[in-house]
Order: structure tokens, then sequence, then C-alpha cells
């Protein structure tokens, strides 16, 4: 099924036949190795929210590991904007690194705890190399409060906020190189579920107001329903359901995504069902 | 069913806990106040709550395990009648009278011993069992919980456990000693959906054979909202609202709980934006004049400024406000 | 802006500092404060016990030791601070090559170090002092050189979960460069448990010192160092357990304070540790 | 399981080999000193070439090495500069002295180390925790020289108790021989408990942290109970891999002790190759030390992996 619709050059993220297997350690190896991703294929439009979907070991960490040019691919290909990450390098790989950014599922661990928060946000405006030093300060503080942080905060600790403050932060982090492609990986699973609802609104907010494609790796069904138009379902390293987030969740075509869409915990009383046992 | 023989009284009647954590250099903090509950035989209760609620501290000062510098400073704990807070020994109640199924699996489980093993210890602590009927005993556990090929795998150790055997083998062990009551401590948090489910209808499965009565804790709502009888909601270490499943989910009260609902997304037909709670929750220490949930409540009024009672409206359903 | 000292755990710092500037500011005005030279031959005050005129007696060739205890910190003090200086550095370079590197480079350097860091400290530091021949400048590097596994397992360890931590991918992702990568994300949390290591590595070097001089191969006589003072004593030990007591009892000062500090930079340093 | 045996023991030769190139090269660090300390300072260059040659001192340091390994493989350790005595039978004659006093001192660490290390752990936070860690820090900072020192001015000359020192063989004397062992287990052994007292009790945190602790507790499981079926195991693994270093440091100072007690054990061995620059024995005896810290270094290696389940091999899929 294709869902990208528009012009070939609209697509900002093109995957092909990806493959990643991890090799199985020890002497003999076997039966070690873990296939991750098989034969991967999806493509991201510029603009276009894609929710990534599948339980633990569907190799969709992996995926969007890959994007981010953290760990490497054996065969297939894999483009944003037109150029294989893989081989991207010098400049390209620098512009790579600025235009996908991350936003990791634990905030406290995504920010190094010696340092404060403005400082870890200013060095991205560092590292962007468009202002002057002494605006910096000014331009973390607006950021903080885009993300509906007391600037304030800019002199903390990492430890010393909250978890949603913390994710906020590190929303506010990734935003400072203005990038074209946010991944966020299991965003809110660490929060509860009235700071769910404000992060997920802020992503929202946010991508209307600075105009962001947006990858969203999750194992809950529901956020995707609310977050993303597009949707890939993965189990162990495949995919195996995609398409608009609406007609897969109303017309699901593949047995794994009518488990996943009957053990998603919905408030309305109705009771879920267990899969097939083991 | 367990006839406990005292009709009309719940197995557990919690009334007016408080625990606060002590410090060294600050005042107390009240981790929990006038925390009052009930779990009736053969029921499946919910006491749902985000974070910093109180909602595991509650359930953990049941059985004698707060942390170093928490206490229970005022309330009654009765279950069968009998006090669980005041003199008693709450070792001798855990995993004979009262179990708990941990969260987090892996952790829960001692890595060094064997899984047999750490299913059938209550039954060495407690029973006067044989080594060998344990091991009986111990294969039925694990089947009753649909550990497949259960006798042969009870000598595995933790780590060869998928993380849904696991969570498995811990309900195995709460049984084993065949107690009226069960505390279940977000037992599913660290699983995956689907193997969720299977938890959840395990537990269910579970208390239609024994007549085991649950009181499942969980920050999630829409999960509790599929299979408990009743549920009591928790915010900043109050209960602000509790009745039946369908009093709560069908005729909320509380404007937390309402929140709560409407901040959870859904697989379809979700709103542009999540209505969301403004500010967040207070911690423990602060104090806080009135309703604790006045500050973030779009419904507040001049009444807030007063601590609303949990009042009973209809039959059993009850909430702390003003204006529901 | 780096946040360093997490001031409310400084207890057991404020506690030891004070003892640990006395010895550093001991050895810094020996000939002020010490009452007599501790060269010094007086005949006439052989083996004398403590005193008015001698606070901790003399020894056997009549010196005063109180004064020979002073003069001896500083052997003790200088090959302490030279040897976890050379420790230090280079324990730390080795660990990040190693930790940055990784693969081979890893393997070869951390299996090398392993095995140098297995060896018996003490049998290494005898049988390096002894075909270095016997002088203090020997020793701290004898010294020095053992202590650079220790540091670099140390740096390797943490520079390694500073690498698995998810901050370290979000600079990366950010577009920080290797170097910066290092010097900024690395580096600051590397510093920390290598100053707690190092006070401690201090003490040991002290230690190690002394049981070289007691052995005859650090510091000669007629030089004072408390090694080879609580050697000379141990033949008078009889008449005259002064001699041995008094370099003993401030070793024994010296190495605890030093490893009590380590203690308290333990709880200092860390930025998660709080009330 | 077996491939990480098989793994470890296979890995020990290389270890082997460089330690022992190690060793060579520190005592070999100075060329040409050997010659003028066997002969005097008064030797004619003629005849420090010809000991030299006659010892083959002279050749490129590689060579000298493997001839040596070689030759120490089979239990020739050369014969002796100064008294051209083969140096082998003497070292085998020392060793069971030496792992005696270093086996009896750690056994004297352990026992103090395990208990206090567990009430520490496990009474985190309390006075009893204060004490026992005040006490590991005042043991694990004593020179060990000086305490032994110390021990014999006191238990020796004072009191008069215990022989200041030398060596009988058990087999001759039991009482005797432990008389004279004590002191030198006392001031070796209370000073190496100063580090493992402070690893248990942290081995010991760690585990009572996990959450497995308070699943144990849900089930009624008492403090006895707690400490000697879930605490104990789970903190007895990092225990010993960590306190296999600290034996090594404990042997390492037998070369201190055995000089204060006059203990004819490897130790004192050392020191005499060293004084009499005597490369032979020096080496010899230095091999020897160092190859029963590696060897317990990988027994305990083994130990640890062979406690611990995790390491077996799933059996079934998981």
């Amino acid at each position: 099924m294709r869902f990208a619709v528009g012009m070939p050059d609209a697509m900002l993220l093109v995957a092909r036949n990806l493959s990643r297997t991890f090799r199985g350690r020890g002497l003999l190896r076997r039966g070690g190795d873990v296939r991750a991703l098989r034969q991967v294929s999806f493509s991201l439009a510029k603009n276009q929210t894609l929710g990534i979907v599948g339980e633990s070991g569907s190799g969709k960490s992996t995926l969007l590991r890959a994007i981010l040019r953290l760990t490497p691919y054996d065969s297939g290909s894999l483009a944003f904007d037109g150029a294989e990450i893989a081989t991207l390098s010098g400049a390209a790989l620098k512009d790579l690194r600025r235009r996908v950014q991350p936003v990791f599922q634990d905030p406290y661990a995504t920010f190094n705890p010696r340092f404060s928060i403005g400082s870890s946000i200013a060095l991205g405006f560092e590292l962007l190399g468009e202002h002057r030093r002494q605006d910096i300060r000014e331009e973390v503080r607006r950021l903080l409060d885009d993300v509906g942080l007391d600037p304030d905060l800019e002199r903390t600790l990492p430890h010393e906020l909250s978890g949603g403050q913390r994710q906020r932060a590190a929303i506010a982090r990734a935003l400072a190189v203005r990038p074209d492609l946010l991944l966020l990986d299991e965003p809110t699973s660490a929060l509860d579920v009235s700071v769910q609802a404000q992060v997920l609104n802020l992503f929202k907010d946010l991508r209307r107001r600075y105009g962001f494609s947006l990858i969203l790796v999750t194992h809950d069904l529901p956020v995707v329903g609310f977050m993303c138009d597009h949707l890939l379902v993965m189990k162990s390293g495949e995919v195996v359901e995609r398409g608009a987030t609406a007609n897969v969740i109303g017309n699901p075509v593949s047995a794994y995504t009518r488990a996943l869409i009957r053990s998603a915990p919905e408030v309305s009383g109705k009771k879920t069902q267990p899969v097939a046992r083991q | 069913m367990t006839d406990h023989g005292h009709a009309g009284e719940g197995l557990l009647e919690v009334e007016g806990l408080t625990i606060v954590l002590r410090h060294r250099h600050r005042p107390p903090a009240t981790i929990a106040r006038d925390v009052s509950l009930r779990v009736n035989a053969g029921e499946i209760v919910g006491l749902i709550g985000e974070s910093g609620s109180g909602k595991t501290m509650t359930a953990k000062s049941l059985i004698g395990l707060l942390p170093d510098r928490m206490e229970v400073v005022s309330g009654h704990a009765r279950f069968r009648g009998r006090d669980l807070l005041h003199g008693g020994d709450p070792a001798r109640v855990r995993g004979r009278d009262i179990a708990l199924i941990p969260q987090d699996a892996l952790h829960a489980l001692n890595p060094v011993k064997t899984i047999g093993w750490q299913v059938g210890e209550p039954l060495q602590v407690h029973g006067g069992l044989r080594q060998r009927r344990i091991a009986t005993v111990v294969g039925d556990l694990l089947e009753r919980v649909h550990i497949p090929d259960a006798r042969r795998r009870a000598v595995d150790y933790p780590h060869q456990f998928s993380g849904g055997m696991q969570q498995r083998a811990l309900t195995a062990m709460a049984l084993s000693m065949e107690p009226p009551l069960i505390l279940a401590d977000e037992p599913t948090t660290a699983l995956d959906v689907t193997i969720q489910a299977e938890i959840i209808d395990l537990i269910g499965e579970l208390r239609d054979a024994t007549g085991a009565s649950f009181l499942f804790i969980s920050h999630d709502l829409a999960l509790v909202s599929s299979f408990c009888d009743r549920i009591y909601v928790m915010y900043a270490g109050e209960i602000v609202e509790s009745g039946t499943r369908d009093a709560i989910f069908s005729h909320t009260r509380h404007p937390y709980t309402r929140a709560l609902i409407g901040a959870a997304p859904r697989l379809a037909g979700n709103p542009e934006r999540l209505p969301t709670i403004p500010g967040r929750i207070p911690q423990p220490h602060e104090e806080i004049r009135g309703c604790r949930f006045r500050e973030r409540c779009p419904e507040a009024g001049a009444a807030c400024g007063e601590a609303p009672r949990l009042d009973t409206a209809d039959g059993d359903h009850a909430f702390r406000c003003w204006y529901a | 802006m780096i946040r360093w000292l997490n001031w409310r755990r400084y207890g057991l710092v404020t506690v030891t500092l004070p003892v640990v500037a006395l010895v550093f500011l001991a050895a810094a005005l020996a000939p002020v404060i010490a009452p007599y030279d501790p060269f010094e031959l007086d005949v006439l005050v052989m083996l004398q016990g403590p005193g008015a005129d001698h606070l901790l007696g003399t020894d056997e060739l009549g010196r005063d030791i109180l004064s020979r205890v002073i003069h001896a910190s500083r052997v003790s003090i200088v090959v302490g601070l030279v040897a976890v200086a050379i420790g230090a550095s280079g324990g730390v370079l080795i660990g990040v090559l190693a930790a940055h590197f990784g693969g081979a480079v890893d393997s070869v350097l951390m299996r090398f170090m392993e095995i140098v860091f297995c060896f018996p400290a003490i049998l290494l530091a005898v049988i390096l002092m002894a075909n270095l021949g016997t002088s203090v400048l020997n020793a701290m590097l004898a010294i020095g050189i053992i202590f650079i596994p220790g540091f670099a397992r140390l740096t390797r360890a943490v520079a390694q979960t500073v690498q698995r931590q998810p901050f370290l991918e979000a600079a990366i992702c950010l577009g920080v460069g290797p170097l910066r990568l290092v010097t900024r994300e690395i580096l600051p949390n590397v510093i920390g448990p290598v100053l707690v290591e190092a006070a401690v590595a201090f003490s040991y070097a002290v230690l190690l010192e002394s049981a070289l001089s007691f052995l005859g191969l650090g510091a000669q006589p007629p030089e004072p160092s408390w090694g080879n003072m609580i050697n000379t004593g141990r033949g008078f030990i009889d008449q005259a357990p002064w001699i041995s007591l008094a370099p003993g009892a401030a070793l024994f000062v010296t190495v605890f304070s030093f490893n009590l500090l380590g203690d308290g930079l333990r709880d200092v340093l860390d930025p998660r540790l709080h009330d | 399981m077996l491939a990480l045996v098989f793994w470890r023991l296979a890995s020990f030769i290389p270890t082997l080999i460089v330690a022992s190139a190690i060793l060579f090269v520190a005592v070999n660090v100075v060329p040409g000193s050997a010659a003028l300390s066997a002969l005097g300072i008064h030797a004619t260059p003629q005849a420090l070439k010809r000991f030299e040659h006659q010892h083959g001192l002279d050749r490129p340091l590689a060579v000298q090495y493997v001839e040596w390994a070689g030759k120490a493989l089979q239990g020739d350790f050369g014969t002796s500069f100064q008294n051209a005595v083969p140096v082998g039978p003497e070292v085998r004659k020392r060793i069971p002295v030496t792992l005696q006093l270093a086996g009896m001192a750690f056994v004297v660490a352990i026992v103090l180390a395990i208990p206090l290390g567990v009430l520490a752990g496990f009474r985190h936070q309390t006075g009893a925790d204060g004490v026992v860690t005040t006490l590991a820090t005042l043991f694990g900072s004593t020179p060990n020289f000086w305490l032994a020192t110390l021990l014999i001015w006191f238990f020796s000359l004072q009191l008069g108790w215990l022989p200041t020192g030398g060596y009988i063989g058990f087999a001759e004397d039991p009482a005797g021989n432990l008389e004279r062992m004590l002191l030198p287990c006392i001031a070796l052994g209370v000073v190496s408990s100063g580090l493992l007292i402070r690893i248990m009790r942290t081995a010991v945190i760690e585990v009572m942290s996990s959450n497995f602790i308070e699943t144990a507790r849900s089930k009624g499981v008492g403090d006895l109970r707690l400490v000697s079926f879930h605490v104990l195991r789970n903190a007895l693994i990092p225990f010993f891999t960590v306190s296999a270093v600290e034996f090594g440091f404990l042997v390492g100072s037998v070369v201190i002790i055995e000089d204060v007690f006059r203990i004819p054990g490897i130790g004192s061995l050392v020191l005499v190759g060293i004084i009499n620059r005597d490369y032979p024995v020096l080496l010899a005896a230095a091999m020897t030390v160092t190859v029963i810290v590696l060897v317990v270094n990988l027994i305990v290696d083994l130990a640890a992996q062979v406690i611990d389940p995790r390491q077996v091999r799933t059996g079934h899929g998981s």
C-alpha cells in the first residue's frame, strides 16, 4: 500500500528493503543471530507524521537508530532527502545531524548530569553557529518559554526537574538546531497520563509553529491514533501493516494488528481481549 | 468463594489511613491522607493514581513494607476484622493472608534462585509442608498460571523466562498460600500490551477460580476500566473518587477523574488537542489550604478554600468535591 | 556552566580537610616549625623518652623524633603528589583512548593494563626500585607507573558508562564532533571519580613509599622518612618504642585522613545525590 | 558455560606470557648491573665481560627471555649468581610457607569482612553501619609493617605470649607453627579486611536495594532467612571477584611481612635476590609470587561464573 502521495522530491525519508541482522556472539555462534530489520520499506513525505508501532523486539528502535546513523544497516537503502544515510560524511553528515533530531524515552538520561538545562540547550545554538554568543542565552530562554517551561529553569540541573519538565527541555534542545525531522522514541511512556497529554499537545503545537516532520516510535497504539497521520506496524523486524492511521485502526488487515488493537486499553469500560496464548 | 464469616463487611477495611515521610531537616510530608477503602471478598478493586499520588505506599503499609522513614500516623486497616497496623507481626500476614504481585518482573525475582524455589518459598516459610510436597504444589501453581511445560521449567532461573512468563511466575508465587487478598502493584507496567492483556485475563481467571480478592494498583485508568469491579482514584495522597466501574466511567463526578479520563488518547476519534490538566501534581511536603486539586481545577469556586470531605452520593459512589 | 559540587553533602570533607591541610602545612613549613635540626646528633640524649625537651623523645643517635617526623612528611607528600600525577595523567589518557577507539585498541590496551593491575603492586615497586636504584625520585616513578593501570581501568569504565548514556547519543545527534564529545561530555563526568580515586591513591602512595623506605629501598638514611624511621625503631622497640610509634602514627593519620577525604569527595562530587 | 570456562583458561596463557615478560624486563631494566654486583665493584672489565658471556647476559633481552621462560617451564630457574646453587629447589621449598601465610591471612580477612560487611550493608545508614565503615577505613589505613611491629612489641615483648618471628614447619610442630604464624596473619589479614569489608558492604547494599528483596519480604521471609538465602549469595558474586585483587595486594605484602617476622618464604627470597642482585633468584621468586596471584584470580573468576546462574546458557527458548 502506497500512502506517501505527492511528488517524489517531496519525500523526506525513503527506506527500501532495509535489513539488519545482529550476529550472535560466541565461539560456535549457533542460532544466536537476531534479524532486527527484514526488508523494511516505507516513505515519509515532508510535513508528514508517521507512527511506528511494535512491541519489544519488533525492530522499531533499530530502525530509528539507523535513521539517526547511530547503527548501520546490512542491505537495502535508507535515504534522507535523497541522500543515502550510510554514505554521508563530512558536511553532509553534519547536515543530517542538524536536520534530524531525536527525543528519547527517558528524559533524565538524555541530559549530561553535570550541565545545567540551559547549557545543554545552548549547545545546539552554538553548533548551529548562527547566533552571537551573547544572544544565545536569550534564544535559550525563548525556546524554554516555547516548550512551556519557565525560562528561569535554565540554571537548574537535570535531576532538579520533574519528568515532564525534562522531556520539555529535551524537546527544546532538539528544536534549537531547527530540525526538519523529529524522531520520537517512546517520548511519553515514562510520563503520567496527564503529563503525557500536555507533552503530546506540545508536539502538535510546535509542529504547527516550526513545521517539522515527525516519526513517533511507540508501543502505545492510542498515542499514534492521536498523533500520526500514517502508521507502520512492525513485528519481529518486519512491517506487517502500513497505511493511513484511521484506515489501519478502523480496518486492520493483519492478525497481529488486530491483536494490538484488541489489547490496547482504552477508557470505555470495554473488556480487553487477550491474544491467543503461546 | 472464600467465606470469611463477616457478612456485609469487607475483607479489607481501611479507614482514615495517614502516612507521613519523616525528614531530618524539614517537617514531615504527608504521603497518604485520610485514606479509606474497602475490598470485598472475590472483588477486583482498582487503586488508581499518577506517580506521587500515594497509591503504592497505601498498599505497602498494609503489609508493613513501608520504606524506612515512612510511617502510618493514624487510621485503621482491618483484615477480616483483625487490625493490620497496630500490634501483630506483619511478616506473619505477608504471603499467607495478603500476598503481593510486584511490578518489574525481572528485578522482582532473585537471579540466583530457581523459579520453582522462589514460587515455593512462601510454603517453606509459612506451611509445614515436606520438600517433595512443595515441589508438587509448585508444579501445580505454575500450571495454573499457564506456564507451558511447567514442571520441567520450575528448575529454570529467572533470566531464562520471558517477561510475561516471569510475571506469571510471580503470580503463582502470590497464589501459593491461597491468600484471600492479593495486592497487585502495577504488575503489567513493564510488559508489552499483548502480554499485558494476557496477565489481566489471568487475574480475572484466578479470581473466578479461587475466589481471591485483588487490589490492583495502577497509574493507567484505561487499563483498569476494562476489568475492575470497583475503583478508587487517588490524587496527591487523597482518595478523590470511588465507586463501581460504571459509576466512575459513566457517571464521573470529580473534576480530576474527568480530566484524567479525557487526557488519555483513544485509538480513534481523538480531538485535535487532548484536554489537559494545567500545572502539576503538588509535592507531598507542599502545604495546601482547602481542596488539593483546587489550583488545577477548572470548576473550582469559593467553597474550595475549605477542604471537601469524601461524600457518598448514591450508594457506593463517593467523591471529594464541593461542586460535583 | 558546570556545577561540580553538591555542598549539602560536605560533612566528611569539612572534618578531614583540616587534618589534610595540617599535614601539607607541616611538610611545607618543616624547617620553620620543627623544633630541632632533624640531622643534629646529640649523644647525650640518645634514646630519651618523650619529655619537655623532646616532645616525642629522641632516637638512637639522639636526634629529635618530632623534628624528624615533621621533615619526613615532605618525602611522603612529594612522592604521593608526583606519583598520583603520573598515575592519573597516564591512566586517564589510556582509559579515554581505550574507551574512545574501542575494538582492537581497547582490547590490547586494557588486557595489558589488566595484567599489570593483577600484579602485586608492592612486588613490582620493590623490583623497579631495586633496579632503578634507591632514591626518592625513583620511588615516585615506580609508584606512579604502578598507579597507571588503576586509573586507566577506572577512566575507561566511567567513560564507557558515559558512552552508553542517552545524553551522549543526544549530543552526537546534535552534531557534536569527536573532540568536543570527549572534552565536553565525557571528561567532566570522568573527573569526579578520578579525583576520588586520586585521594585514595595518594594515601596508597604514601603507604607504598613508606613500605619501600621500610625495606631500605626508598629514602636513604640519614634523610628521614616515616618508613625508614619505623624500620630503625624496630631495633630499639623494647627500650624505645616511641622511635617506631611516632612516625607510624603520623603515617597512619595521614593515610586515614586521605581515605576519608576520598569518601567525602565521593559524596560531594556526585551531582545526583541529594538529601 | 563450558565455552566460557574454556576461554578463561585459554586467555590465561597470554596473561602468563605478558606477566612474565613484564617481570623479566623489570628485573633486567638496568643492563650490566648483574655482573657488577655479582663480582663486586673492583672487578676488571674483562672479568665482567666473561661473567656476562658465561651467563648469556650479553645477548638481546628477548633471546634471554625466551631461553629463561623455556627453562622455567620445565622447572629450571637457573643457578644462583651468589652461590651457584640451583634456584628451583629453593623456591619449591619456600612455596608452602608463603601459601600458608597468605592463605591463612586471607581467611582472617574474609572472616572479618563477610559478617561485618553484611552487618553494615544490612543496617545501611544506621549507627552500626557508621561504626563498621569507620573501622574498615581504620583497618585499611594501617601500614601492615607498622602493625606488625606493634604486634611484636605488645604480644611478644611486653606480654611474652608469642615468639617474635621465625618459622617451624606445620608437620614438625603444629603448635609451634601456628604460634609463629598467628601475628603475621593478623598483621596481613586485618589490614586487608579494611577493603574487603567495604566491598562486602557495597555488595550487600546493592543487593538490598534490589526489588527481589521486597518480593521476599512480601512473602513473609524474616531477616535471617532473607540474609542467608537472598542477600548472601547475590552479594558474594561481586565480593569474590573484587576480593581477588585484594588477594594480590596481600600476597605482595608478604614480601614485607616475611621480612619483619623472619619467615623463610618466597617474599623474603625476593628481598634476598634484591640485596644480592642475584637475578635468577629474584626472577624465580617474583615469578612465583605472580603466578600464585594470577592463579588465584583465575580460580576466583571461574568460581564466580560457576555460582552465577546467569552465566548458564539458556536451555529453553526464552
